[in-house]
């Protein structure tokens, strides 16, 4: 199983702060593609991802137990 | 305390000061960022703010060691806090001290641009009229003019 | 407290920041400039610091006056420790707000470069085998190596 | 009567913070050769002149009751 993680207003539109999906083997483009449809009101706009707290590309493959975090343009400072 | 971290409580500057005097440091730079606010013509009521705590932490380790690289007789410490601020509270202090003070204004202001662009942090603007994320634009309250 | 001020006591930077921080301020920068204990690979033992102190203060002033001409949003305040100083204590302390940090930044650069040049304010260095005021080369102690 | 102060090592050089001369007319170049002369161990390498707790050049001419002061050298921060 995977941790996919969010914050920001992409916990607001998901309504959750994370939730657990088997997501190991995909790459990081594709369960954003996944993701798109499964929360059409969701911005992804400037959204970059970790995968255990580095940030990584979109073509990354995700492994089992990763914990995936969507990031939003961040603002902090 | 930890050298780079995320607080929910006040932040006091003096405690990052003290975190890099060294005797063979001649210059400390305490950079802190407070709520404003006035923004861009849009009075601020309060803001709240939202980490991924343990990848902000590390992050913020990484800007340190990239600084360290940079800048090699400098040493630095910051801390950004998380929760509800108001009008002048501290967001987040970074000291470094240097033993010439070139280097510790250089390295302070890398910092604060470092840490906005990769520190997994966000601010949340309240108003009297609405709230949003920002850096999120569509999420700004409507008939408001703000030129970011 | 003064805004622009020779002192006799230890300098509590917190005071300059509270100062200058004000709702509009996003940014403050504090500079503290800390007697350290090796300049050019001769030990300091101790320091000590003798002003004009009225004319000291008369020229922080207009360098305050100077920032908040060349950056128009910025609050400052400075002071400047004499007497005798120890490894680590702090010499002089410069606070600018501003409500951009960039500004905070570059004026605070500034304060304490115009504070070198023009402030009334000399430091005599006190080694385990002499002494001699800085910026008087002719009295430095014979046999060291110092290249300023 | 004017009042003539010395700091740092031109406070050790004339073995005194201040003393009383009458130099009202002088210019300030006049009274750095007659401090010289006086004081022959003084170092006037890099010295300024404030007046009136301002910085003023040699050529400025001395008013009675101006305070004069000789500026080694600053080197605080």
């Amino acid at each position: 199983m995977n941790k996919v993680l969010y914050f920001a207003n992409l916990k607001e539109a998901t309504g959750r702060k994370e939730e657990a999906m088997d997501v190991a083997g995909m790459t990081l483009g594709q369960l954003e593609e996944n993701l798109a449809e499964r929360y059409p009101n969701m911005t992804m706009t400037g959204v970059r991802f970790a995968v255990n707290e580095e940030f990584a590309l979109r073509d990354e493959v995700i492994e089992t137990h990763d914990t995936i975090a969507l990031i939003p343009p961040v603002s902090g400072g | 305390m930890k050298r780079f971290e995320v607080v929910t409580e006040p932040i006091d500057p003096e405690r990052y000061r003290e975190y890099v005097v060294r005797p063979e440091a001649g210059g400390v730079t305490v950079f802190t960022g407070h709520v404003r606010e006035w923004t861009k013509g849009i009075r601020t009521v309060y803001l709240s703010f939202e980490a991924y705590t343990s990848m902000a932490e590390k992050m913020m380790e990484q800007i340190g060691r990239e600084i360290e690289e940079k800048w090699p007789e400098t040493r630095v410490a910051m801390a950004h806090r998380i929760g509800e601020l108001h009008i002048s509270d501290i967001a987040v202090v970074i000291a470094v001290s240097s033993p010439h003070r070139k280097a510790a204004y250089e390295a302070n202001e890398y910092a604060i641009e470092r840490l906005k662009e990769d520190v997994p942090i966000w601010k949340k603007e309240h108003w009297e009229n609405g709230e949003y994320w920002v850096g999120h634009q569509n999420q700004k309250p409507k008939g408001e003019d703000i030129n970011e």
